[in-house]
């Protein structure tokens, strides 16, 4: 059980050195979201991506709660923040996402596929909803194997109104496989609000169509999305079947690269940025202003030399183009 | 005469069924104050409100569903696939039910529908959001397969689309929706099952679909100041598919090269290769036919791999020549 | 609303002539059920079949609460009784059964496909779950028409675990669609107990994941059916939405032609046919078994007649086998 | 040697790889104590269990995103679909991320599973149960199609395809599973990738798939009789695809005819007319190619009808013995 009162614990569930940890991942993903606009913005990427500002909260806090590369992870397409909790790498991530030879998919896969497989981190997804199938897999695979691992699958509002999430969890709950289904609510899916989309105040009351156990949390609050994945991830792994965890959260940038954001208005988006994620976790662990500008430049440090990495890589060669086609 | 995109001429022939018919609605994803990921409903929610104009949770069985449902009751629906690649989220509803209940009910059944799709890769959308599909529909009796490659077209076969009391898969080309060209003002339709001569020539036929039908032309220009003239037929309607210019073209210039970007592995250019060597052209071909399409591959992420992945213009042109030259 | 206590009316809600009509029809079925079976086994049906003996009361009840021909029905595999109490001609039934040209369908769609178009009635369905998407278009169609039409689409339980079912109630939900949605419930998809397939109690208890109304009545009691049907009607016709009723019932037979029901037991079954629908429903209506028997016969004499109505119709022409693919 | 149907061979081969490595299981519909729509695993879970021979409820999404996500974390599974129709329903699971995710991640995923499909018509089973849908994957780079056309194949073809590294689409027919044949008890594979000649002749070259190999072999008997042998060539991997025999056959007979089950515009025997007139083969054919495949319509009810509705044995006699003759 999470002791929420522990002495000396930061939110009485952190040391110190996780929640500075936790506080520079946040950091980092939030200095790759802003590099990687701004590369989009100067045509140095090609194809579309999609950000995560403003949700680092969920991201870090959920990762911090699991075991990272012994779990497995099935990520979404707002993923680049779940890759880097998860411990990606962030060199071969950022050459990925520029569609480098030294990327994690040689180039092939781009920001929507990145996935580092030997981690157990089986990729981000194109596909809305396409891995809550695969989840179902990757759980009976666990049991088979009968391992203490859990898997994480991860999807946004908007997914959960696909087929696949139906099918996904009610044949996760009757064979009660380890898959925690993290449903990061970010308010819309695409232009659709997802007060329009959905007829039940949260994603997480439907859990009950399939008798498992469901919860919102506060996506924006680390502390709380911690000690949600920890109840979600104690009840899972010791075999009690799949749960499902709501984050709610906000993107603050548009959709994906071409959004004129007209579904939504700027005070409902001032609004979501007072509630950001690394200030407000700063505020709990006692760091000022200035630490946390100097722990950013550090982050934004690292992406630099992520930068470099990548526009030192090669590009794919052409001759090898049919090469991952078939094992 | 007036140019305007190909994103354009599908939102005019949209706002003219509208406007003429109360029949006619859209329902998809993101079409309504978000204009649709490549902007073709843009604006049509102010005109026309959000009855007509339906934005739609992700749900693309339903939004398919929905089609087949509304068109079996009295409606003229267009649905839209965002990516021509979540189709495979509809197959089906499309191909089960909107292509079949027709038949199924003895005849006593109409589904008129459109199911519009973006297709194509060249926009670094990597492997899930830049396939060719239309093979598989055509596949498909109780189908129709539409494929503009022009502004004009785009126009006159939607609205011949809308107005076809068949369900209509209507690929459209994301790297199309941005080309312009002249497109007359008033209402037209276009007839489904024409092939299209584009181009007259005589050393060679080219058939080609969608974006290879600009870059055939392309091509053509090019061969043009080496003394060699292309031929292109864009059939526009892949089933029902008219074979009859084709044929013509064959026993014309007796050689013949079938490019469209989806993979050439079981892609639509079989079927148009079968036809032609099952037709009274076969006789007269002085060469092996020739089909250029895409990489047996996904489309990869990285640019320079992506262009590789399917026929460009310079591609085209080497395959046109040799051909001609007798290099194969 | 429902007056269940008005005076002189059977089981409160029926007149005599009424509930002499509903008996009947549940003969009726019966009667082309047994028949169907019968020209199976002795080789003159061609394909397969599902059949509905223990399951009449769902389709008569449900029936005598809507408006046939007015309102919409989406039919299920397992459709002939809904058929026949939809009010279809029995002689074309047969014959589309039989694979005739005076059938239906012409013979091209046989027993999972029969439809009466212009009855409004929209087909059987050979898809598990396949007319749910259709019926968001048939609810979307009726709003545009505006008139005072409901659509009903029926599926069974285990059509209930796919993603159609999900999307389609969803979206008839948010967008309040006149769409009723029954689910006969007869324990079974295919050998899957329900019990095994889901993690809840009662298939209505997902009503909940969409914010509508769900209820579970006894199918097999065509007074409860009625009551729930009429109330789900009133709801829905009157512009609040959908509406999901779960009707609990049995098949009595395999779940197609060859089916050695190796699943459940002689036990089980035994105990759900004391539960029979006509009987009970003999009862409510003061009928002694003489006359049921009697009226019986005269249900058997429509089949025979429709029998021979089919075999004296001709076989569909080769000539024309192309008709009716495209419009 | 011992006979066995078809439905034993694919029991026996399940059972062989399951009794050999725990990391092979069957997920699907009614495949437990029911033994499967078809019969195919009678009997397993018995000796099995229920965690390796898995009943699902009716989802068909599910049970493909069963077999991927188990593929990539170390399993074998073999997935079915009850009817090949329902694979509608599982198209993103098979098509975008089956097929897509290896060559996604760079070649550092491998998705080792088998999806068998019961097709075909023949049973009455109408327009929504009887698809022969085949091409649809043979156009998807990553997927590998197997069509088994005789017990012995099904048992070979179904080992070589639960031990390949890729993803398996295994068609069968409903029509062939009470087929009998010799079929050797041990373990053995049976190749993917390569094409059978499952009869010498030299007057016509038939290229025939699954049920029609079947067909083609008894209207061979009947033209032999004429004095007319046909050379026979299954396929039996539709993708990748062996075209070697097939050419050299056409190269020897000068003629050929491709005859299947599904519907002939847009499947696969446009594929194989294409090939061989890009072929070196083109040069020798001394008449059109030509295709005996399904008509252009779905599957209807009537007995009568949908005999007609897919090449019989007849059909194959006739347009055998006129190409043979030159009257086309
Ligand atoms: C099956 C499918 N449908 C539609 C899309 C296009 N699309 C990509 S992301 C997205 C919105 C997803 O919303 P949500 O699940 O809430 O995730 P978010 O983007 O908000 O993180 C849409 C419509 C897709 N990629 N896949
Ligand atoms: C999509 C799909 N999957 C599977 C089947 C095969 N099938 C036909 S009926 C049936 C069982 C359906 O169960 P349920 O929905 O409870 O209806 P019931 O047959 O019990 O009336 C199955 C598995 C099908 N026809 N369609
Ligand atoms: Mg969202
Ligand atoms: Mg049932």
């Amino acid at each position: 059980m999470v002791n929420s009162q522990a002495e000396g614990l930061i939110g009485g569930v952190f040391t110190r050195e996780k929640a500075l940890d936790l506080i520079d991942t946040m950091l980092l993903v939030r200095s790759f979201e802003e590099n990687a606009e701004e590369m989009f913005s100067l045509g140095k990427v090609h194809g579309t991506m999609h950000l995560s500002i403003g949700q680092e909260g969920v991201a870090v806090g959920t990762a911090s709660a699991l075991r990272p590369r012994h779990d497995y992870l099935l990520n979404v397409h707002r993923g680049h923040g779940h890759f880097l909790a998860w411990g990606g790498d962030v060199n071969r991530m950022m050459a990925e996402f520029t569609g480098k030879e030294t990327g994690y998919c040689r180039g092939r896969g781009g920001s929507m596929h990145i996935a580092d497989v030997e981690a157990n981190n089986l990729g981000a997804q194109g596909i809305v909803g396409g891995n809550m199938p695969i989840s179902v897999g990757v759980g009976l695979s666990i049991k088979a194997h009968q391992t203490d691992q859990v898997a994480l699958c991860i999807f946004g509002d908007g997914a959960s109104n696909e087929g696949a999430f139906h099918e996904s969890l009610n044949m996760a709950s009757i064979w009660k496989l380890p898959v925690i289904y993290l449903c990061e609510n970010n308010a819309y899916g695409m232009s659709m609000s997802i007060k329009k989309a959905i007829n039940v105040p949260h994603i997480s009351d439907r859990a009950s169509a399939y008798g498992i156990p469901g919860v919102t949390v506060d996506g924006n609050d680390v502390v709380e999305v911690y000690k949600a994945m920890k109840l979600a991830e104690e009840y899972t792994r010791s075999g009690n079947g799949p749960y499902l965890v709501e984050a709610e959260t906000y993107r603050w940038k548009g959709h994906s690269k071409s959004d004129k954001q007209a579904y939504r208005t700027r005070d409902e988006v001032k609004e979501w940025m007072s509630k950001e994620p690394i200030q407000r976790f700063a505020k709990v662990i006692g760091m000022g202003e200035e630490e946390v500008e100097q722990r950013r430049l550090t982050a934004r440090e690292k992406i630099k030399k992520a930068v470099e990495f990548a526009e030192s890589s090669p590009e794919p060669a052409v001759k090898d183009i049919l090469e991952g086609v078939y094992a | 005469m007036r140019e305007i995109t190909y994103v354009e001429a599908l939102r005019e022939a949209i706002r003219m069924a509208m406007e003429k018919d109360p029949s006619v609605f859209v329902i998809g994803e993101d079409i309504g104050v978000y204009g649709g990921a490549f902007g073709v409903t843009a604006g049509l929610i102010d005109q026309f409100g959000k009855d007509r104009i339906i934005d739609t949770p992700i749900s693309e069985a339903g939004i398919a569903g929905a089609c087949v449902g509304a068109a079996l009751t009295g409606m003229r629906p267009i649905g839209e696939m965002q990516f021509s690649d979540f189709v495979v989220l509809a197959m089906e509803q499309l191909t089960l039910q909107a292509a079949k209940v027709r038949f199924m009910f003895g005849g006593k059944a109409t589904v008129p529908m459109v199911m519009r799709l973006a297709g194509g890769s060249g926009t670094g959308a990597a492997a899930q959001h830049s396939e060719s599909l239309e093979a598989w529909f055509v596949h498909v009796p109780g189908l129709k397969v539409v494929m503009p490659s022009s502004p004009a077209e785009a126009k006159g076969l939607l609205l011949a689309s809308i107005y076809d009391d068949n369900p209509v898969l209507f690929f459209e080309h994301k790297l199309l929706y941005k080309t312009k060209g002249p497109v007359p003002e008033e209402w037209y339709t276009t007839p489904l099952g024409k092939s299209k001569v584009v181009r007259e020539g005589k050393h060679l036929t080219v058939v080609a679909t969608s974006i290879e039908v600009v870059r055939a032309q392309q091509a053509a220009e090019i061969l043009s100041k080496e003394g060699i003239e292309l031929e292109i037929i864009d059939p526009r309607t892949l089933r029902p598919l008219d074979m009859e210019p084709i044929v013509n073209s064959v026993m014309k210039t007796g050689k013949v090269l079938i490019v469209h970007e989806a993979v050439k592995m079981g892609g639509f250019g079989g079927e148009v290769a079968a036809q032609i060597a099952e037709s009274r052209a076969f006789g007269y071909l002085d060469a092996p036919i020739r089909r250029l399409a895409g990489l047996d591959m996904p489309i990869p992420y990285n640019r320079n791999l992506e262009a590789h992945a399917v026929p460009q213009v310079e591609n085209i042109v080497d395959e046109a020549r040799n051909l001609v030259k007798g290099v194969y």
